[in-house]
């Protein structure tokens, strides 16, 4: 993988349970590979991450924050992605203005059987953050 | 006594500051804030800080111990830390400030070994008032802008520079440096003159205070006085004189840190109780508790010494515009 | 305007608990909030310029009590929203509406005359007079209102029992309150960090602008003090106050009307406004929404579309 | 439906609506409206002599059109109860105001012109959902004439003219002209299996019905020819298999795998013009009946049930079950059940083997004092909770109520058996007071906090 020599980043990944944990298992059970920066956290539906959860991860040193869900439709709770949806979209337009690089924050769905799909989610968001290096907003806070 | 020019006074600084942390006035924005001097820096002395000085000697949040666990031992770290260090530029009312303080963390039977090394090690140079705003009132709670009690150095504002009179050893100490020459004669009678005219009567008498507020405790007076009191911190962390923390714990990559911080009496959590009770509920009995500290509790433990060093603070900072000189007439006039 | 203001309280006086308005504050440069009881202290009331507390923020603690309140049309847009969240009743409540042109920004005011020393204030068609020992000053007042009045959308009170006076167009396109937001986007985002730690840095954790929210109805309970959860270390790094002004704006996402009482509260001077603008344009462009403004209407993010237009599918 | 009727147990509404639902599993409160009959039911004997003089005449809606009812009719013979209904839109006492014939006629004074709706509300504890299915409108193939060619009907207009006590007298026939059809074109996947026009699910029931109709026209009529179009056979159930074949291979239908493109009349007869896919030659046949195996779709009036029970709908409109495979009968609402093409196109036999599991699940239910239900649900922290109730209005499951607190203050309270677990409220909650166990707040900043901590001390080493 093209410019992921180097160390390790940071990254979180809040993963509902039932699609998107579901389809990183696929991803795993078929055997792709995936880069292994992204730590996974697991939560019921992506409606349960609430948007302080993701600015925490930044405040306490990740370098990016990916939250990913069920389609929209597909929710497991019938419509806790939609208040997801909202909720995430502002958080990404508002990160930028509070001095958080746009990229390091994402959210998409995958659903259980994206097997395929959450690996290059997977892949090209820890690319993505590799290009835009460890997040250096905190360091001289200790 | 001693003449300190105005255009010497970087140099100054920059000596002290090979010695000691230097603390002095900055303006930021629209603000005062008291910032440590680096070269460049333009101490804003003219001004009384928005905040006053106490978080050199009080810090907002430090940490008490660091604590671990390795191989199943407790690991506990000391922190205390108290470089030397100059407060260049409070005025009278910060000063007296840290006199109140010292009452209670200076106190013989309980001293708090954090608060004194840095006290021990701290000089403060005061410059005193000749304009007071129209929040002053520190003549009427037992200070005054001529008043040096709590400073090691004065400094009083004269034409191009300040006429410097040293009050302790440590003040002493640093009239040594080649910035502070000789005064004139002129400087001299000159500053006399300043001095009669920057005497400041005070506002109401506060004799009897303690006793009208014990009468006053159950009454409507603290309800109506705190009506239009939103509950924020602004007075209590911007007052010279508030002295309440708090203590909690932290994780740490290493363990965990202990933390002092400043907590204060407005706040609901203040006096929250694990079971849910709280004894002060609502904001009426927490600024009466404000009020009774300063005016009631305190002056009866020490001295009959007020915690309040009317510097105003509370009245400008207050997103309301509440007067406490309001509330003490109000107060001092109870029952008649 | 202000003997119809006191005209009309003296006569519903008597079917409220109390009415809230504005009195004369400790220097002639200060208003203050007054709480009206009785007729006899009708005539305390004040309308100036110098009236620039939102007094909707008192409104949910004074729940179950009738109460009375004075309203700019900011101010009116607060009270909405809290009917909006049903957070305070209608009938609990008496909107005393005051078509207001502009209130100041003291902050500007420093800038131009020494707001510690003024003996006296006066006011001419325009322009205000300050006198201070030294000086008289006459300032133009668009000179000195804050940015948010010089582009004000609603300056009638968009509800109310009475109005008193009359209803005053919205003023037109202003710079100034854009230029704040626009500003930091100008910047990059590293560049903008920098900026809110500096700004940041001093703030002293009072929770002023949290408790001069008319909006913020937490208060005691407000996640930013708990330990459980535990959001915010106690601890006093420039990281934690940023954090808690993040918490702030995504709590008020979607019900800030942009009333400004944050900054003013603000004893370190903090620019707080910004942020809020910025997540009001954000919700505008997204969802095409204004909070408080409309009756009935539900803050966006409590709510959802199944096919939301304005947002873009994931890259992936 | 008999037998239910008289079950002492068992209490049969029809003609009823559902009008509001509240509470939750155990405690449904339900209020139910009954449309006016204007026959009272407790003095109707069901004697018939008002259907039997009733002088209005109005197309039968339970023919499909193909013939009439009175004014004053029972839907279909069986119906229970043995009732007739007056349909005050065409009836002469509502349309003239002259007519009272029934009225007069009734020996025992049931009819009553002043009858209004009457909603009535009871308590039940589990709701089970059968509101069944719809038939593709084929009008929406144009080129298959359906609606414009009178001789080109769908299955079910052909069920009811071979139904004894149908249009027809048991008799099929074309309805143009009332012959007996020589030879009959069936086409199936009407409407099912076309994204574009139609719906892209296979209905499941269509080429059993259609087999059926086959050997039905074959007993019928025994010289007539059947020839059915398909896209594929589906019948994978038990005996079903065989079924097709005996079509094909007793009965001799002509089976042929391929799109009809368009039908038309000339002279008195029906031009069926298609394709055979399997050896690509393209087909045009006389015709004297066409039937269209229209698909099932999910009904109109499952939008506002949905609403009512807070019930998911597919993307077609069916209802959605708990889980595909682990809970096909359960929904996200705790206590309500599905039965029935409801919840997707099914047989007979899948159909009823559904609404005894949901008879089951109501059984097990109501077997047991207390409920168990499962840990990660929400809790409110009374002392927290400020009474905003964003919580309540981000809810999917609606289970949040209000709760007055010993010292006063409106709280907001989970029930517990509702709460569907997903933290919404959690996420909403301004202040931290409601949390969804095992998955708080704390417990999750404590994973943020452990991850990054770990982090933090790895690179300072």
């Amino acid at each position: 993988m093209s410019g992921m020599e180097e160390r390790e980043r940071r990254i979180v990944g809040f993963l509902c349970n039932w699609c998107s944990y579901g389809g990183a298992d696929t991803a795993g059970v078929a055997r792709l590979q995936q880069p292994t920066d992204l730590r996974i956290l697991r939560v019921p539906c992506s409606g349960r991450v609430n948007p302080l959860l993701v600015v925490k991860a930044f405040l306490e040193g990740a370098d990016g924050v990916l939250v990913s869900g069920c389609h929209p439709g597909d929710c497991h709770y019938v419509e806790g992605n939609y208040y997801a949806r909202r909720r995430l979209e502002l958080l990404k337009r508002f990160l930028p203005f509070m001095g958080i690089e746009p990229g390091r924050f994402e959210y998409t769905w995958v659903s259980s059987s994206e097997g395929q799909r959450w690996q290059k989610v997977a892949t090209e968001f820890v690319e993505e953050i590799h290009r835009l290096g460890p997040f250096a907003g905190w360091e001289d806070e200790g | 006594m001693k003449f300190l020019k105005r255009e010497d006074i970087p140099g100054l600084l920059g000596r002290l500051s090979e010695r000691f942390r230097v603390y002095v006035p900055v303006k930021r924005a629209e603000v005062v804030l008291w910032r440590p001097w680096r070269e460049g820096v333009q101490p804003a002395l003219e001004h009384q800080g928005t905040e006053p000085p106490k978080a050199v000697l009080f810090p907002r949040s430090e940490t008490l111990l660091r604590f671990g666990c390795e191989r199943k031992e407790v690991q506990v770290e000391e922190t205390i830390e108290a470089p030397p260090t100059v407060i260049f530029g409070s005025r009278p009312c910060d000063a007296r400030g840290f006199l109140i303080y010292d009452r209670v963390f200076l106190d013989e039977g309980n001293p708090d070994p954090y608060y004194r090394a840095r006290r021990e090690a701290t000089t403060i140079v005061t410059v005193l008032c000749l304009d007071p705003e129209r929040t002053c009132f520190c003549s009427t709670v037992g200070g005054g802008p001529l008043d040096e009690e709590g400073s090691d150095l004065v400094l009083l504002p004269l034409e191009g520079g300040y006429l410097a009179k040293a009050l302790t050893p440590k003040g002493e100490a640093l009239l040594g440096d080649g910035a502070f020459v000789e005064a004139s004669e002129g400087q001299l009678s000159e500053a006399e003159r300043l001095r009669e005219r920057a005497k400041m009567e005070p506002l109401l008498e506060l004799d009897g205070i303690p006793e009208r507020f014990n009468e006053s405790f159950t009454s409507d007076l603290w309800e109506r006085v705190s009506q239009k009191c939103i509950s924020c911190g602004a007075c209590t962390f911007l007052c010279p004189t508030c002295y309440c923390f708090n203590i909690t714990d932290e994780r740490t990559p290493e363990g965990a840190e202990r933390l002092r911080n400043w907590d204060a009496c407005m706040f609901y959590h203040y006096t929250l109780e694990a079971s849910g009770h709280n004894p002060r509920p609502t904001k009426a009995e927490r600024y009466r508790n404000r009020i009774g500290h300063k005016f009631s509790y305190y002056p009866s433990l020490y001295e009959g010494l007020f915690a309040c060093c009317g510097c105003g603070r509370c009245i400008k900072s207050c997103p309301v515009s509440l007067d406490i000189r309001e509330v003490l007439r109000e107060l001092v006039s109870y029952g008649k | 305007m202000i003997d119809k203001l006191k005209e009309a309280v003296r006569e519903h006086l008597e079917e409220l608990e109390l009415v809230i308005g504005y009195g004369e504050g400790y220097d002639p440069l200060h208003a203050t909030p007054i709480f009206v009881r009785r007729p006899e202290e009708v005539d305390r009331l004040l309308w100036n310029p110098l009236c620039v507390y939102n007094l909707a923020t008192y409104l949910y603690g004074l729940k179950g009590k009738k109460v009375g309140v004075v309203v700019k049309g900011c101010d009116s847009r607060s009270v909405l929203q809290l009917l909006n969240e049903g957070l305070i009743s209608r009938e609990e409540v008496f909107l005393f509406g005051l078509p207001c042109s502009g209130v100041l920004d003291l902050r500007k005011l420093a800038e131009r005359v020494d707001v510690g020393r003024v003996e006296e204030v006066s006011w001419q068609e325009g322009k205000i007079l300050v006198r201070t020992r030294e000086k008289e000053e006459t300032i133009p007042l668009e000179e000195v209102l804050q940015d948010r009045c010089l582009s004000c959308p609603y300056p009638t009170p968009l509800i109310y029992d009475v109005l008193l006076g009359d209803p005053l167009p919205p003023k037109g396109e202003n710079e100034a309150l854009l230029r704040q937001v626009k500003e930091l986007e100008e910047l990059t985002p590293p560049e903008r960090l920098r900026y809110w730690k500096e700004e940041l840095e001093r703030c002293i954790r009072c929770y002023a602008c949290r408790n001069a929210c008319p909006l913020c109805v937490c208060q005691d309970w407000c996640a930013a003090e708990a330990r459980d959860p535990h959001w915010i270390s106690m601890r006093d790094g420039v990281k934690e106050k940023w954090m808690w002004q993040v918490l702030h704006a995504l709590h008020l996402a979607g019900r800030c009307t942009g009333c400004g009482e944050c900054e003013r509260a603000c004893p370190m001077g903090i620019p707080l406004l910004r942020i809020r603008m910025k997540i009001n344009a954000e919700l505008r462009e997204l969802f095409d929404y204004e909070a408080g403004v409309k009756e009935g209407e539900r803050p966006p993010l409590l709510t959802y579309q199944v096919s939301e237009p304005k947002i873009e599918e994931p890259k992936w | 439906m008999l037998e239910a009727s008289q079950d002492p147990r068992i209490k049969l509404l029809t003609y009823a609506e559902l009008e509001e639902v509240k509470g939750y599993v155990g405690n449904f409160e339900v209020k139910i409206r009954k449309k006016a009959r204007l026959i009272d039911e407790t003095r109707c004997t069901g004697c018939g002599l008002c259907i039997e003089r009733c002088p209005t005449f109005t197309s039968s809606e339970w023919d499909l059109g193909l013939g009439q009812r009175k004014a004053v009719y029972k839907p279909f013979p069986q119906a229970i109860p043995n009732v007739p209904v007056i349909d005050s839109e065409v009836c002469g006492h509502f349309t003239t105001g002259l007519c009272s014939v029934c009225e007069k006629i009734c020996p025992v004074g049931a009819v009553d012109w002043n009858q209004r709706d009457e909603v009535i509300e009871e308590r039940f504890g589990a709701l089970v959902v059968a509101t069944g299915f719809e038939l593709f409108d084929p009008s929406l193939y144009g080129e298959y004439g359906a609606g414009r060619i009178k001789d080109v009907i769908t299955g079910l207009h052909f069920e009811r003219m071979v139904n004894p006590s149908g249009p027809t007298g048991g008799h099929l026939v074309r309805p143009s002209d009332f012959t007996e059809p020589r030879r009959v074109v069936f086409i199936q996947c009407v409407g099912s299996r076309d994204a574009e026009r139609g719906v892209p699910y296979c209905s499941g029931i269509c080429c059993m019905y259609t087999a059926k109709q086959v050997i039905l026209l074959k007993e019928h009529i025994p010289e007539a020819e059947a020839v059915v179009f398909y896209m594929d056979i589906r019948a994978p159930a038990k005996g079903y298999e065989e079924f097709i074949r005996r079509a094909q291979e007793e009965y001799g239908a002509i089976y042929i795998r391929g799109r009809v493109g368009r039908i038309y009349e000339e002279d008195g007869k029906l031009i069926v013009q298609g394709t055979d896919t399997l050896s690509g030659q393209a087909l045009e046949l006389e015709a004297d009946l066409v039937v269209l195996a229209t698909g099932v779709v999910a009904p109109q009036e499952g939008d506002r049930i949905g609403q009512l029970l807070a019930l998911a709908r597919d993307d077609y409109g069916f209802f959605t079950e708990l889980h595909p495979k682990l809970a096909p009968v359960e929904t996200m609402s705790s206590g309500i059940y599905l039965a029935g093409c409801c919840q997707g196109p099914k047989d007979i036999p899948a159909s009823v083997a559904q609404g005894s599991a949901a008879a089951g699940k109501v059984m097990a239910l109501f077997s047991k004092d207390e409920l168990e239900s499962d840990p990660q649900v929400a809790q409110v922290k009374d002392l927290r909770c400020i009474g905003c109730f964003k919580c309540r209005d981000v809810c999917p499951y609606g289970a949040i109520e209000e709760k007055e607190t010993p010292w006063k203050k409106m709280v907001a309270r989970v029930v517990e058996t509702v709460c569907g677990g997903c933290g919404l409220c959690t996420a909403t909650c301004p202040t931290g007071a409601i949390q969804l166990q095992n998955f708080t707040d704390n417990q999750l900043l404590g994973e943020v906090e452990s991850l990054c901590l770990g982090w933090r001390r790895e690179s300072a080493a």
